[in-house]
């Protein structure tokens, strides 16, 4: 096994990766641009390297630097993340060329898969069912919009080289088009340094459900269940849980042979995820792969007791996995919330600053996976993701009442977050009875957004507040933001 | 004492005592007794009659159970100043309410833009956001450059 | 179901009832002392009302306070938590002729067990294997010796009304005999209000090993599986975890029959406990029964994935249990650490004070059940535990490295702990190999107590920060605790 | 600049100099290079040749990784002369290092007692603590009550 591994990454992710690495008696070696000198994962790393710079192009994403701080620490393997570098097959064979374990799947399994136009082919070829789409290489702007009035809007412009909601747009008509493609291509440069895209038909009521993969270098393959990812905004995913209220035991099973199928086709392994789009009539279609870890990975951890990331090291590290497909049992409900910074009153604009409190929930079955820390300044150079709240129960029912519970215990102060949003998501009638798409949140944003103000021992808290600060000097009059009354009424333990 | 609150820009008044160790404020009819104790640093926690509340009091804001409440800062003047200056001095003003790079400025002075037209696009934390034009007009300034930071509230493009 | 509960208790198991009680969508009512008002329980309650008072005995204990505020605020229920009146049959009384439901076992089940002699008895005529002892009503020293003499040394003095350590003696000869009975005695009465006590022989290399079980109203008993509660200085427990490594599925299924037999020996309904003591022949003998919640049971709840006190709510409420036996299957291995406010260098002496800095552990696995907050006073007047961590993993060897790993997650600053001494009882090759008894603390004190100082870097750090010193007025010259270097060393992040 | 540490009561020496944007540590022939960075309140990060550790100040301790330094205080003298009169002066002090609540004493003055015999018994957080006698002599002097709580450091018996 491994001595030591560098992680090419920041925030949640690579405190992640830190804590299994600790598990593994591994020693972990941190990253850091100018930016993120005073960032957790460092603080929490047994070794911290500086990268310079402060963007992600000038730090984290510099594959000299990283391979430069890798062979001069002696880091034997280095741990990708998600994001960044992760799905790079240049910096796959970087580090092959140095006599540095890349941990994630063969250079070879990266770009086909990681090419979204590639990966379409080999799936088609594979028997997958695919969505109609058009792609080819130097598609203009004319010939994108020729193929969406052919098979008629909404369509979905996507980046080739993409993933993760990033050069990703929807478009509904004609009008919308030439905005939208130069900015999923303006994105997917800024983003993959490729502003390559494609096209395709948007399926109506959409669900987005993922099987999670898991491959040996001997050949092994199995899927660990699904993760149901549909509630998104702009394509990210917001809220993701496990198994899918959508699904049985006989669709699990048949996208699961499935996913296991177009990962052996690439002669894939490491962890991995096989995204399909799911009509209402329970058609499953290839979406894309995601050649490393994802972001939602802990619902899967919850209900199989596998930690994903100690399998990814040690199947890096050449180990035949020991579990078969028969020890995969799902059991319980697991829901991760992402908690953003960002103010979902103002059209979810990112919150940047500095937290000036910070609370974060546990007890019985809740797990925060969280990049930050009280008196930490959230960047506007990385994302805005501070955290991942993941809840288990025996079932879905109950996990999303521990959810809310968590949920109320988590106190983010100086900047917005979209933790109020959360609850309102999770008490939504489409929501507790599982009857959601991928258009969800747009689709019900108004009353996602519901502003109300009810309870009088709020106003009676207010008069005091009012009270109190005219002996103190900082705080002069309050007035309380429109938007959260109402969830203060509804979830705030007044009722 | 009377205070007066200002909720979701309703103004309400309500009536406080001091009594025992805690205060009776009285509102709309109805008595409450509220006792307060500091918790530590930011935090404090207030019971009124009965129902318990985590407060969180930070610079400009506070959170009661976590909800989030705007307050004004000690010098109410200094803040219409800065008001008057960047947000309603002109209506025709492009401004970020957030922090970010400009990615792209799409318009130069001189320019005819209508309404809801992008103007700028910003980059924050990995996502491009457009600026629109907030009225039909010519553009008569653009005060920033692409690849720069800006500031929160900072005018990028004045419009008359 | 009820709509608001009482919860008659304090510290972390008040807010772990909280949590439930939450995500069962009822209200939670807590109860404070003078000392308490700022304290964790208070602020995480729905509604909350003092007590008055200082100690327990002034506060915590006084019944018709307690059921005073619940009848004025409208509670349904009262739960009890552990310790102070939940295993007080009076009180459970005065709940039932004040129509509020006792979350707890009927008074006669209580009686019966609360009461160890009793206990013995009913045990005996169940055929289940006792130890042997002699109880008799106003048991006298001489009466006492007599019989250690007789059995031979060593010998356990036990509170009759007893519990959890309180009121437990262990004497290894004749000197130490009459202190150690009077302590007994004195220490029956301050905990229990009764200083009756009886005498045990002591069984060599004796495990701790008790079974989780819960019953319903309608004569349902199932088993939960065991928890090993070995590791305890001066008869408290300090790490727990379930499985025990000792055991074996067939030994499980007879112990945990053996527990039910003794449950419905009773009418027991609620969740409760049967201790066994265990010699290293696998023989168990019964030790007593605890009818209430048990402090560590969040290693059954994580490697069962049931919420033992939504069950205790639910069967108080009348429901019908739907578990079946064969619904429990044990799955993975948890390990629970409770972390103390004391000093392990000074012979374990209780460290009250305030918590200057407080980090708490996250990530997979962990769950961290406190009764505290940064800038919280840990209060002599209570119980020194200000926290319960648990992590769960797929197997024993991995649950320890996963404890290891959030215990150096762990800081508490401003008050001593036992953190430190967890990471030396879990690295200990008779722990790691799970060959350790109820006196393996004692046997082992000296090298769990082990002092040194090795690693260089951290005479680095020690000048360094006598050099920042010089422009911060309030440190001057850094000495380092003698203990913790050793472990600092070898647990933390520098090997 | 030297700089001495004492260590496990042991005392060795640093030279500590100013470099780049951190410092260099020279100690037993080796070189060191460190960078600190103060993340918020009490909390710091020290990289030392590329070694992590969080360090944590508090009033009168420092914290590295979370394990804990004794940090002497502003004022030696001040601290000398604390122990001279409590922990020094006397070698038959029964002193308690904790904070607690007298349960029951044991002895009164005049009594003759053996070392190592109880005297006090203190309880704190739920249990009881003996006390014995740290020589064996005759008690001096009684300076507690029974159900009286007390302080750390406090002197309870003196004998001579």
């Amino acid at each position: 096994m491994f001595k030591k591994v560098l992680i090419a990454n920041r925030g949640e992710i690579a405190v992640r990766v830190i804590r299994t690495l600790r598990e593994m008696g591994i020693k972990s070696v941190a990253v850091f641009s100018d930016i993120d000198r005073k960032s957790l994962h460092v603080n929490l790393a047994d070794e911290a390297y500086p990268l310079g710079g402060k963007t992600s192009a000038e730090s984290y994403l510099v594959m000299e630097k990283i391979i430069d701080v890798a062979k001069k620490c002696g880091a034997e393997a280095i741990h990708p993340g998600y994001g960044f570098l992760s799905e790079n097959v240049k910096f796959a064979k970087m580090c092959e060329d140095n006599d540095i374990v890349f941990i994630g799947p063969p250079p070879e399994a990266i770009s086909s898969m990681g090419d979204k136009v590639t990966a379409r082919r080999i799936m088609e070829k594979a028997g997958v069912p695919i969505i109609p789409g058009l792609e080819k290489e130097g598609l203009s702007e004319e010939e994108a919009l020729d193929f969406a009035k052919k098979v008629g809007f909404p369509v979905m412009i996507k980046a080739s080289a993409g993933g993760g909601g990033k050069g990703m747009r929807k478009v509904n008509n004609e009008k919308d088009f030439a905005k939208f493609f130069r900015q999923a291509k303006s994105e997917a440069l800024s983003s993959f340094g490729d502003d390559r895209v494609y096209i395709e038909k948007f399926l109506e009521e959409p669900r987005h459900i993922e099987i999670q993969i898991l491959g040996d270098k001997h050949g092994n393959v199995i899927y660990l269940g699904e993760r149901e990812c549909s509630v998104q905004r702009r394509h990210q995913k917001v809220i993701e849980e496990s198994p899918s209220p959508f699904i049985d035991e006989e669709m699990r099973r048949k996208m699961g042979e499935t996913a296991v199928k177009a990962a052996k086709a690439v002669g894939y392994f490491n962890a991995g995820t096989v995204e399909f789009l799911v009509d209402k009539y329970k058609n499953f279609y290839f979406l894309e792969m995601n050649t490393r870890l994802q972001v939602e990975h802990p619902v899967t951890e919850w209900v199989t007791g596998i930690d994903l990331v100690e399998y990814m090291i040690k199947v890096a590290a050449g180990e035949k996995l020991d579990l078969k497909q028969e020890d995969i049992v799902l059991k319980g409900h697991a829901i991760e919330c992402r908690i953003y910074a960002e103010d979902p009153d103002k059209n979810f604009m990112p919150s940047p600053g500095k937290i000036e409190r910070l609370i974060t929930p546990s007890g019985p079955g809740v797990r925060d996976d969280s990049g930050v820390f009280e008196g930490a300044e959230v960047s506007l150079y990385y994302d805005p993701m501070i955290s991942k709240l993941t809840v288990f129960h025996r079932n879905r029912e109950m996990a999303i009442k521990r959810m809310l519970r968590a949920l109320d215990e988590y106190i983010v102060a100086g900047i917005k977050t979209n933790i109020d949003f959360h609850k309102r998501v999770l008490t939504h009638p489409a929501f507790v009875e599982g009857r959601y798409d991928t258009t969800f949140i747009d689709n019900n944003i108004d009353s996602l957004l519901e502003k109300d103000v009810k309870n009088e021992d709020v106003a009676v808290i207010a008069a005091l507040i009012e009270y109190y600060s005219k002996g103190n000097k900082k705080v002069k009059r309050a007035t309380c933001t429109s938007s959260r009354w109402k969830d203060y009424a509804k979830n705030c333990w007044t009722i | 004492m009377e205070v007066s609150v200002k909720l979701n820009k309703k103004e309400f008044d309500a009536n406080i005592e001091k009594k025992d160790k805690g205060f009776k404020v009285s509102f709309e009819g109805k008595e409450f007794f509220a006792d307060f104790e500091k918790l530590s640093g930011k935090d404090g926690n207030l019971i009124v009659n009965g129902k318990s509340y985590h407060v969180i009091f930070t610079d400009n804001s506070v959170y009661v159970n976590g909800v989030h409440f705007d307050v004004e800062t000690i010098d109410p003047l200094k803040k219409e100043l800065l008001k008057s200056t960047a947000l309603e001095k002109d209506e025709g003003a492009v401004i970020t309410s957030m922090p970010g790079n400009v990615k792209r400025v799409l318009v130069k002075e001189g320019d005819e833009v209508e309404v809801s037209q992008p103007v700028v696009v910003l980059e924050a934390m990995k996502m491009e956001n457009e600026l629109e034009a907030p009225k039909s007009g010519v553009v008569k300034k653009v005060n920033v450059k692409e690849n720069f930071p800006v500031e929160a509230n900072t005018v990028l493009i004045e419009i008359e």
